[in-house]
């Protein structure tokens, strides 16, 4: 077991590296920050401080292992945009933002994907699946940017329910984790769909009904639980596709989370926060993955026992 | 029948390592298959048979070449198949084919008939299009197939007629040596006994040799020449088909054939009830490993000694210590 | 309590420092040495000083601070000392101003507690737009450092104006509040504001009509929709941008060592440029870029407010740029690009991805027109940085929007935009500028410089150096049930300033 | 055995008895808003999608007090949104088209070479994917966006990068499954080389998997080029590309709401379609897939 | 035929099932009649697809939801009709009095429970008690099936169980609460050969102590032969022949019968050419004119591919009918 885990572990340090010579080979290709970062009238001197203090004379190794080995101690140099603030600490300080605001998501989209699929699924060919898959449809089809500025027009201008924008409450997430999870709930409900299918076909769930089952157990009891897997297994990608989301939406909303910086940071050249905030995201997507590792053994016996 | 060996097998042995568990870094060694010694003779059918799990499959595919033995070896016509390079690896696959039990899987369903059955000699030796062709027909022709099915798909036919077409595949390069993994019991009793007369036929027109792997005792009687018996890897009985039927030596086949069910009713028979669970390969029983469920153990050299194989003058071969 | 809600779309950098950002918004605490009025945008004494003297050849100026001018949150009264602990602020090796070059070589005297004096290595007549317009520098509490070090800064920066710092959520908004008896007299009628900052557009949109905000910037057309649904567009008094496209390479020195490509640069001969100058309408694209009573613009960084403007070549402007598609033809068939000017292609800069949502657009009309007139152009989606980038290596190749905010001083602007002075990349290599530029730094008559003014102006102007667009005044959106009105002169780096006058409902 | 007889009892239908349900509404759909446009947006466009008509701005859509000239109405400077639709189909097509092929192209070749020869290949090509798929696209494409500027071939590349994983995750672990079917052994048996049975028998039984998916993925590239454009990164103006077009008119759903709407319509129209085909195909070509 | 009879448990009257598929729709269970009695072990054989599973389900009222559905006739258990119960009623019928063992054992236990928990819900639902005493009575029915150490055993998962120490758990459910009829669907198909006699045994063993009748769905005569006292014989939907064991053996009235019992190679009889049945069995959605089996069939005549033959009875005892036109005729 934690063998298992470890070596999944160590498999995502693996795919870490990789993502830091990633990280570092891009911010190596764009302009040069020099650009970004001094004002247009900018003296040759004060570029030539700006090259010494940032290493851009060093070779590239030299720069990358420089890099690496700051970077293993979260320190990522400090933000050129928001000035004092070092790009790490920045990242994780709007992480939590993101991560409500994600878990919001996440959340919501159990809530509606999951019974939905599974109704789908028991009541298959009806109403209900019909709707169901419809709505899987739709919601499989519409940008997320522009959902999110039509929800913020219903409910927050002409209905005037919720905020429109920016972050403290709990009804600042409403509009931006439910525009999050409009995509993430047709995939998860078409996934528990065809999972659930799946599963009510098999054998045991027929001896189940042999037994005089009900049909509510027979489907909570003995299909979910093998069904389970599935949406389990999609959890890594939907954790990815939640933080991916985040990044349009963090924008439309205001909401200053990671994507957020994201952007903000892309645009403003800030080199240092970029490399922070790509690395914190791959991180969070291998725990995350690390989790479903874990749940897959607490769900399915069948791992434990080899 | 007892010329020349066309095949010899001598101490082959295969030995799987695997993982214990996803939990610890130990492995186990399970010895799918532990030192069989067997000849076929050229046009005889020599029949595998024993409990799933015997390694009647990882025999077969030893001989195949689709692995390769921990130790032993496997000659075909004198030359050792797993060192075969090149043009003499090209003529062994011509000459050695195989029919597998499941008609479904066998079949690739994306290749047109014609291309499955051609290609053994598409492969392995320089025809022109149409001598291909004309094998193919012949092929099909032999197998109760017209040569309009050539052009068909595999979903197109039923299990009968796919494990016809497999046969005819096999058939296609002339080999004198067909392995037939289960080659009837994926099948319903009404066609089975078509395929058990056509694979007759064919090795009556041929001379091929088979090595039949088969669950059914009653098939394996009616196709096989002579028959060895496994158990947990290793060949515990060998000898011609009547012998073993009729005087069953080694207590487990007498379990194994008191064990099948005769097709009539009213008949009795003398049910010989072995105890126990089938043991795991992963930790064989020491000594002879069938003696945990031996109804005629006869002391601690069950236990302590492992029993070898030895043939009395008619060729009967007997790895018990009774005798 | 009353809150107004100002949301903006986000900053270059966010941070208390002011040196340390490249200068686009001063936090409303802080004040600078000159101030500038509300209606006309003249330098007033309405900030730190009273008062301002300079030698003849202006490169020695005083300033006199106002006596009763303290700080909030009792860090008591501003002094020369103060002024002259923030200038070091500014000047140190982290700041990134823009313009601070041209500081690091003053040397700064408190002449007594009320008075300083700054000696500039040249002399400078526009030395005052650095305090007012660009306000280069803001004035810190020298007591509170002393104190508190810079963490005080960090965390809360007493500052002398009619606000005072609360707080910042970075990122997200910043806070004050106001001072009820400021030393100026300026009392506002709220008691906190505070600033959002809101990239989307219709994000900030939705903002003003949910009631959510007070006043919101948005882009021209936004603003018109805001207009029809009620609410009240304020622009400033002034003139707060000029916009323009520039032509990047040292096209008038195709000769020159460094500027490798010139040759091959279609706008190396002038008749392209002036033909390419002729197919724009420009009251066609004006009108759909920013609407009604926008001027159009005959120099790029040529103002009426400043010095060295022109009438003369403000009237020749219809008859040398005016909308002629036909002249544009004839000039481009001469100069050899009979019927469509087929390759090169010539890429026009689009930067989206900065936020000028106008220069998309622009770009987009440009294009249109010029494609009417037989010019090929083709969009090239880049950033500033790369921009910069390749007009520094000499490999720019493109045409580009640029803009001029605030507006500079004439002689500031072209000494920039069109002289090797100012900026060693930007100038468009002709000797003649050059020298004048040169000439024009040590030049201190004011008639004099006025006249070589007039002299490089005409040069750009009849050169066709450049594809001058307009002079557009900042604006702000404002929610007409909460707000009466908001004077602003637009004359500051984020075109907003004078938060005091906020006249709420 | 029990496998055999479901197999025995359900023989595959043909394709051809299967399109007796094929969903020809979405294939319509598809027709009028996707793929003629594509082809014939010269013949079919109204006016040029690039010139602006000043005099002709914001124009509203037909019954909704427009005229018959600008039937969608027009945008901010005048130009016939119809027309920029229509020509903006061709882009959307080349962009899944070319992106997804570079997914298909990329992913299968890794997915079937790992799941052929296992070993470290396996494990470096799955790391491979597990990173792909822990870059959140978005960012790479602003990454990119920042490093080369936005192109038609930057926005490929994101495409491609973002999709070559879910290929070579869905091939390698069908080819895990091919590997030991019986027909593979045989193939060996009869002295065909690793390359043959790569390519002529495990390649043909993964083909409607990739063509599955691929068609799934269409919904996906499309959304991503919308989101590129929306941030400013995707394929640079001014081709009108339906993302571009609903970035650009979405400050004006309030207001001018036909700006962004109709573009918007025309996405979630194709989107949709193209996903009740793949469902389709799926459900006919590859019923394991359904998970997908 | 044996029409009305008293003694009958379980009696099947003229069961027809309808499956609607895309490919049309067809009866997969056309016209049944039969009955088994307490303590009998009834036989069904047929080939694959001749609809024994059909038969067994709809029996247990568990046809596939969309697909199939029962179009008429009737099922009583003990003279009570089931096919008029509700769903909720129905539901105690199950596992309790009238039980099924699957067909594969690999996969009819969920992986994802201990053979104990599987266990103790079907006991749990019919004859509920304490904890300790399910426990117990778990305990007890896995001792029942002869399976080794069950106080461990209880606790085990699927995933750790040989086939045939799965298939006996499966028996295990079925038995547990002593139910009148087991419907066994071919349980030892996917055993070693010395695995299902073991199981076999077991189940006769378990049918002596409780005197239940067990309907026993194969395709092998070797266990016709052995198990049954009775036998059904099922082709394409229809139940040609039908009657005690030893007299179909003997003297097998219709042809498919004695064309399936002498395809059977021999264990221990003569290596003579085996006899074949030429031809495949119908598509189920075929259009069948006639008798279905007569394309197949050595001695059909023109009236066998045009007519349908009726049931009818093959001797004097009238406990051997079969539809034949041949024993119409004779
Ligand atoms: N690749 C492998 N790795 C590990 N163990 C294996 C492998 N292949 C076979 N075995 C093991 O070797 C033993 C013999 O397997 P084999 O398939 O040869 O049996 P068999 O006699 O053909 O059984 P059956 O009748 O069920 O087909 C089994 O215990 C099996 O689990
Ligand atoms: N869920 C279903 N939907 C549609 N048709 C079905 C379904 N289940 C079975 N059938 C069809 O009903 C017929 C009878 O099937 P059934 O399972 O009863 O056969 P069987 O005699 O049990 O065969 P086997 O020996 O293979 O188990 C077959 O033609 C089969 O294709
Ligand atoms: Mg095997
Ligand atoms: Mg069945």
């Amino acid at each position: 077991m934690l063998r298992y885990l470890l070596q999944r572990g160590a498999s995502s340090l693996f795919a870490l590296l990789i993502i830091t010579v990633i990280v570092f080979s891009l911010s190596q290709l764009s302009g040069s920050p020099v650009d970004a970062l001094l004002p247009d009238d900018a003296t040759q001197e004060q570029i030539d401080i700006f090259i010494r203090e940032w290493g851009l004379d060093q070779p590239l190794w030299k720069q990358y292992l420089t890099f690496l080995g700051n970077a293993v101690q979260g320190d990522f140099g400090v933000s050129l945009k928001w000035p004092g603030e070092s790009a790490m600490g920045f990242v994780l300080d709007r992480m939590p933002a993101t991560l409500r605001l994600g878990g919001l998501a996440i959340l919501i989209t159990l809530i509606i994907a999951l019974p939905l699929g599974i109704a789908a699924a028991v009541y298959k060919g009806s109403a209900i699946d019909r709707i169901a898959q419809g709505f899987a449809l739709l919601g499989q089809s519409m940008p997320n940017f522009w959902l999110g500025i039509v929800l913020i027009w219903i409910f927050s201008v002409w209905l005037g329910w919720l905020p429109t924008s920016g972050i403290g409450s709990f009804a600042h997430l409403i509009l931006p984790a439910i525009a999050i999870a409009w995509f993430q709930i047709s995939a998860l409900a078409r996934l528990t769909r065809s999972a659930m299918l799946e599963v009510l076909d098999a054998e045991y769930i027929k001896l189940a009904r042999v037994k005089g089952v009900s049909e509510w157990a027979v489907v909570f009891k003995h299909a979910l639980r093998n069904a389970a897997v599935v949406p389990l297994t999609y959890f890594g990608i939907l954790a990815a596709s939640i933080l991916t989301g985040s990044v349009v939406i963090e924008s439309v909303y205001s909401y200053p989370g990671m994507g957020w910086v994201a952007i903000e940071a892309i645009r403003g050249r800030d080199f240092p926060v970029v490399q922070a905030v790509i690395i914190a995201y791959a991180v969070i997507y291998m725990l995350s993955n690390l989790l479903v590792d874990l749940l897959y053994v607490i769900v399915n016996p069948r791992i434990k026992h080899g | 029948m007892t010329e020349t060996p066309i095949l010899e097998a001598r101490n082959l042995s295969k030995h799987f390592t695997i993982s214990a568990g996803v939990m610890t870094k130990r492995t186990h060694v399970v010895r799918a298959v532990d030192g069989l010694n067997f000849d076929i003779a050229k046009g005889e059918t020599l029949a595998l048979v024993g409990e799933s799990g015997c390694g009647k499959t990882t025999t077969t595919r030893l001989l195949l070449r689709l692995q390769d033995p921990t130790h032993g070896s496997v000659r075909f016509a004198g030359e050792d198949v797993h060192a075969l390079k090149g043009a003499a690896l090209r003529k062994y696959r011509s000459r050695v084919q195989a029919v597998f039990q499941d008609p479904w899987s066998s079949i690739n369903p994306r290749v047109r008939i014609r291309d499955f059955v051609a290609e053994p000699l598409v492969v392995n030796e320089n025809l022109t299009s149409g001598e291909v062709d004309r094998r193919v027909h012949e092929a099909l022709d032999a197998v109760g197939l017209g040569p309009a099915h050539a052009s068909k798909f595999p979903h197109e036919f039923s299990g009968g007629q796919r494990q016809r077409i497999a046969i005819a595949s096999a058939m296609v390069s002339r080999p004198e040596l067909v392995v037939l993994d289960e080659p009837v019991s994926g099948l319903d009793v009404s066609i089975r006994s078509q395929i058990i007369n056509l694979l007759k036929d064919m090795q009556a027109e041929y001379g091929v040799s088979f090595l039949l792997v088969a669950h059914d005792l009653a098939t394996t009687r009616y196709l096989a020449d002579r028959v060895a018996v496994m158990y947990l890897g290793s060949i515990v009985e060998m000898g011609k088909t009547d012998d073993v039927f009729d005087r069953p030596s080694h207590p487990y086949t007498e379990a194994l054939i008191s064990a099948a069910l005769p097709s009539t009713p009213g008949m009795k028979r003398n049910e010989i009830v072995l105890g126990g669970e089938v043991p795991s390969p992963l930790s064989p029983p020491s000594g002879c490993t069938f003696h945990p469920r031996c109804h005629r153990i006869i002391g601690d050299v069950c236990v302590s000694k492992t029993p070898v194989l030895s043939p009395d003058p008619a060729g009967h071969c007997v790895g018990c210590h009774l005798y | 309590q009353s809150t107004v809600v100002v949301a903006v779309s986000p900053l270059g950098a966010d941070s208390n420092l002011y040196w340390t950002t490249t200068g686009a918004f001063i936090l409303p605490s802080l004040q600078t040495l000159v101030g500038q009025d509300p209606e006309t945008g003249k330098y007033d004494n309405s900030q730190l000083a009273e008062s301002w003297e300079h030698n003849e050849d202006f490169s020695s100026w005083t300033f006199r601070l106002h006596p009763e001018a303290k700080f909030n949150d009792d860090w008591g009264p501003v002094t020369s000392a103060d002024v002259v602990h923030s200038f070091n602020l500014h000047i140190g090796d982290d700041a990134k101003l823009s313009g601070i070059s041209q500081f690091r070589e003053i040397s700064v005297g408190a002449v007594d507690d009320h008075t300083v004096q700054f000696d500039l290595p040249a002399p400078d007549p526009n030395f005052l737009f650095s305090h007012a317009g660009r306000g280069s520098l803001a004035i810190y509490s020298k007591a509170q450092f002393d104190a508190e070090g810079i963490e005080g800064y960090e965390a809360a920066p007493a500052g002398s104006g009619p606000f005072r710092y609360e707080g910042r959520e970075t990122g997200q908004s910043i806070t004050f509040s106001t001072i009820a008896d400021h030393w100026t007299g300026a009392s506002p009628e709220f008691d906190e504001i505070q600033f959002r900052w809101v990239s989307e557009p219709s994000t900030r949109m939705a903002m003003l009509s949910a009631g959510e905000a007070h006043a919101v910037t948005l882009p021209r057309d936004l603003q018109d929709d805001a207009a029809e649904a009620g609410e009240t567009v304020l622009a400033s008094s002034e003139g707060a941008m000029q916009t323009t496209m520039l032509f990047t390479g040292q096209f008038m020195n195709p000769e020159a060592e460094e500027n490798r490509d010139a040759r091959s640069y279609a706008w190396a001969d002038v008749r392209v440029r002036e033909a390419m100058n002729r197919a724009l309408d420009r009251d066609a694209i004006l009108e759909a870029l920013y609407g009604e009573g926008v001027r159009t613009l005959p120099v790029y960084t040529m103002d009426p407010r400043f010095p060295g403007y022109s009438e003369e070549i403000a009237a020749r402007f219809d008859e040398a740029y005016g909308y002629d598609p036909e002249r544009a033809m004839e000039l481009l068939e001469e100069a050899g690009y009979p019927d469509n000017f087929e390759n090169p292609k010539i890429p026009l800069v689009v930067t989206s991805l900065a936020g000028n949502p106008e220069f998309a657009q622009m770009a987009e009309l440009v294009q249109a027109y010029f494609d009417i007139a037989g010019i090929q152009t083709e969009m090239r989606e880049q950033d500033w940085a790369t921009g910069n980038t390749a007009i520094r290596g000499f490999s720019a190749d493109f045409v580009t929007p640029m803009r001029n905010a605030p507006v500079r001083p004439s002689a500031l602007g072209v000494q920039i935009f069109f002289t090797s002075q100012a900026s060693p990349h930007l100038d468009v290599g002709d000797p003649e500028l050059n020298k004048l530029g040169a000439d024009l730094v040590s030049e201190t008559d004011p008639e004099t410089r006025d006249a070589m003014l007039d002299q490089m102006f005409t040069r750009i102007f009849d050169s066709y150096a450049h594809l001058p667009m307009a002079t557009v005044p900042a604006s702000v959106v404002v929610n007409s049930d909460l707000v009466e009105g908001w004077t602003f002169p637009g004359t500051t780096s984020s075109g907003l300033s004078h938060f005091e006058l906020i006249d709420l409902k | 055995m029990a496998e055999v007889q479901i197999s025995a009892q359900r023989p595959r239908r043909s394709l051809w008895q299967r399109s007796r349900d094929f969903p020809i509404l979405p294939l319509a759909v598809l027709l009028i808003v996707f793929i003629i446009p594509a082809f014939f947006a010269h013949w079919i466009a109204l006016h040029d999608p690039y010139v602006p008509n000043l005099r002709a701005r914001l124009q509203p859509p037909i019954f909704f007090g427009g005229t018959w000239e600008y039937p969608l109405g027009t945008d901010r400077l005048g130009r016939d949104i119809y027309s920029r639709i229509v020509h903006g189909a061709w882009y959307v097509l080349a962009v899944s088209f070319i992106g997804i092929l570079v997914g298909v192209v990329v992913g299968t070749t890794l997915g079937l070479i790992a799941g052929y020869v296992r070993g470290w290949f396996d494990g470096f090509v799955m790391r491979l994917v597990d990173i792909s798929l822990a870059l959140p696209a978005m960012l790479l494409a602003l990454a990119l966006a920042a490093a080369m500027g936005a192109s038609f071939l930057s926005v490929v590349i994101v495409v491609g990068f973002a999709l070559w994983a879910y290929f070579a995750r869905q091939v390698r672990a069908e080819v895990l499954l091919l590997r030991n079917a019986d027909f593979v052994a045989r193939s060996r048996v009869a002295g065909s080389s690793h390359f043959r049975i790569l390519f002529r028998h495990i390649l043909p039984n993964v083909t409607n998997t990739i063509v599955v998916l691929a068609t799934l993925q269409v919904g996906i590239a499309i959304m991503l080029d919308a989101s590129l454009s929306f941030l400013g990164i995707g394929i640079p103006r001014p081709t009108p590309t339906w993302g571009l077009l609903v970035s650009d008119g979405r400050d004006f759903i309030a207001t001018d709401w036909w700006i962004a709407f109709f573009p918007g319509l025309a996405i979630m129209l194709t989107v949709l379609s193209v996903n009740m085909i793949g469902d389709w195909l799926r459900d006919t070509l590859d019923p394991r897939l359904r998970q997908v | 035929m044996n029409t009305s009879q008293t003694d009958a448990l379980l009696d099947v009257r003229n069961l027809k099932v309808e499956v609607t598929t895309k490919a049309g729709s067809f009866f997969p269970v056309n016209d049944h009649s039969f009955s088994v009695k307490s303590g009998e072990t009834l036989g069904i054989v047929g080939e694959s697809g001749s609809g024994k599973s059909m038969t067994a389900m709809s029996l247990m009222r568990l046809l596939p939801k969309h697909a199939a559905k029962i179009r008429g006739g009737s099922v009583k258990l003990d003279g009570r009709e089931l096919l008029t119960l509700s769903e909720k009623e129905m539901r105690k019928v199950r596992g309790a009095d009238i039980s099924m063992i699957l067909q594969d054992p690999q996969t009819s236990l969920n992986p994802a429970f201990t053979v104990g928990d599987q266990i103790k819900e079907a006991l749990k639902l019919h004859a509920p008690g304490g904890r300790k005493t399910l426990r117990e009575r778990t305990i007890d029915a896995l001792r029942r099936v002869k399976v080794a150490a069950p106080e461990h055993r209880v606790n085990s998962y699927p995933g750790e169980m040989s086939g045939g120490m799965r298939q006996r758990v499966v028996g295990a459910i079925a038995i547990s609460c002593r139910p009148k009829v087991i419907i066994a669907d071919e349980p030892t198909t996917s055993l070693d050969v010395t695995v299902q006699a073991q199981y076999l045994r077991l189940l006769k063993e378990l049918q002596d102590e409780t005197g239940m009748a067990i309907l026993f769905i194969t395709h092998d005569f070797g266990i016709v032969a052995n198990l049954c006292h009775r036998v059904i014989v099922m082709y394409a939907g229809r139940i040609v022949e039908s009657g005690p064991v030893a007299k179909i053996f003997a003297k097998p009235a219709h042809p498919y019968t004695e064309a399936l019992i002498s395809a059977v190679p021999s264990l221990h009889g003569q290596k003579e050419r085996l006899t074949t049945i030429p031809g495949q069995p119908p598509a189920p959605t075929d259009i069948v004119v006639g008798c279905p089996f007569a394309p197949r069939c050595q001695y059909a005549d023109a009236r066998c591919h045009s007519e349908a033959p009726p049931t009818v009875a093959a001797d004097q005892s009238g406990d051997h009918t079969t539809s034949c036109w041949r024993a119409v005729e004779a």
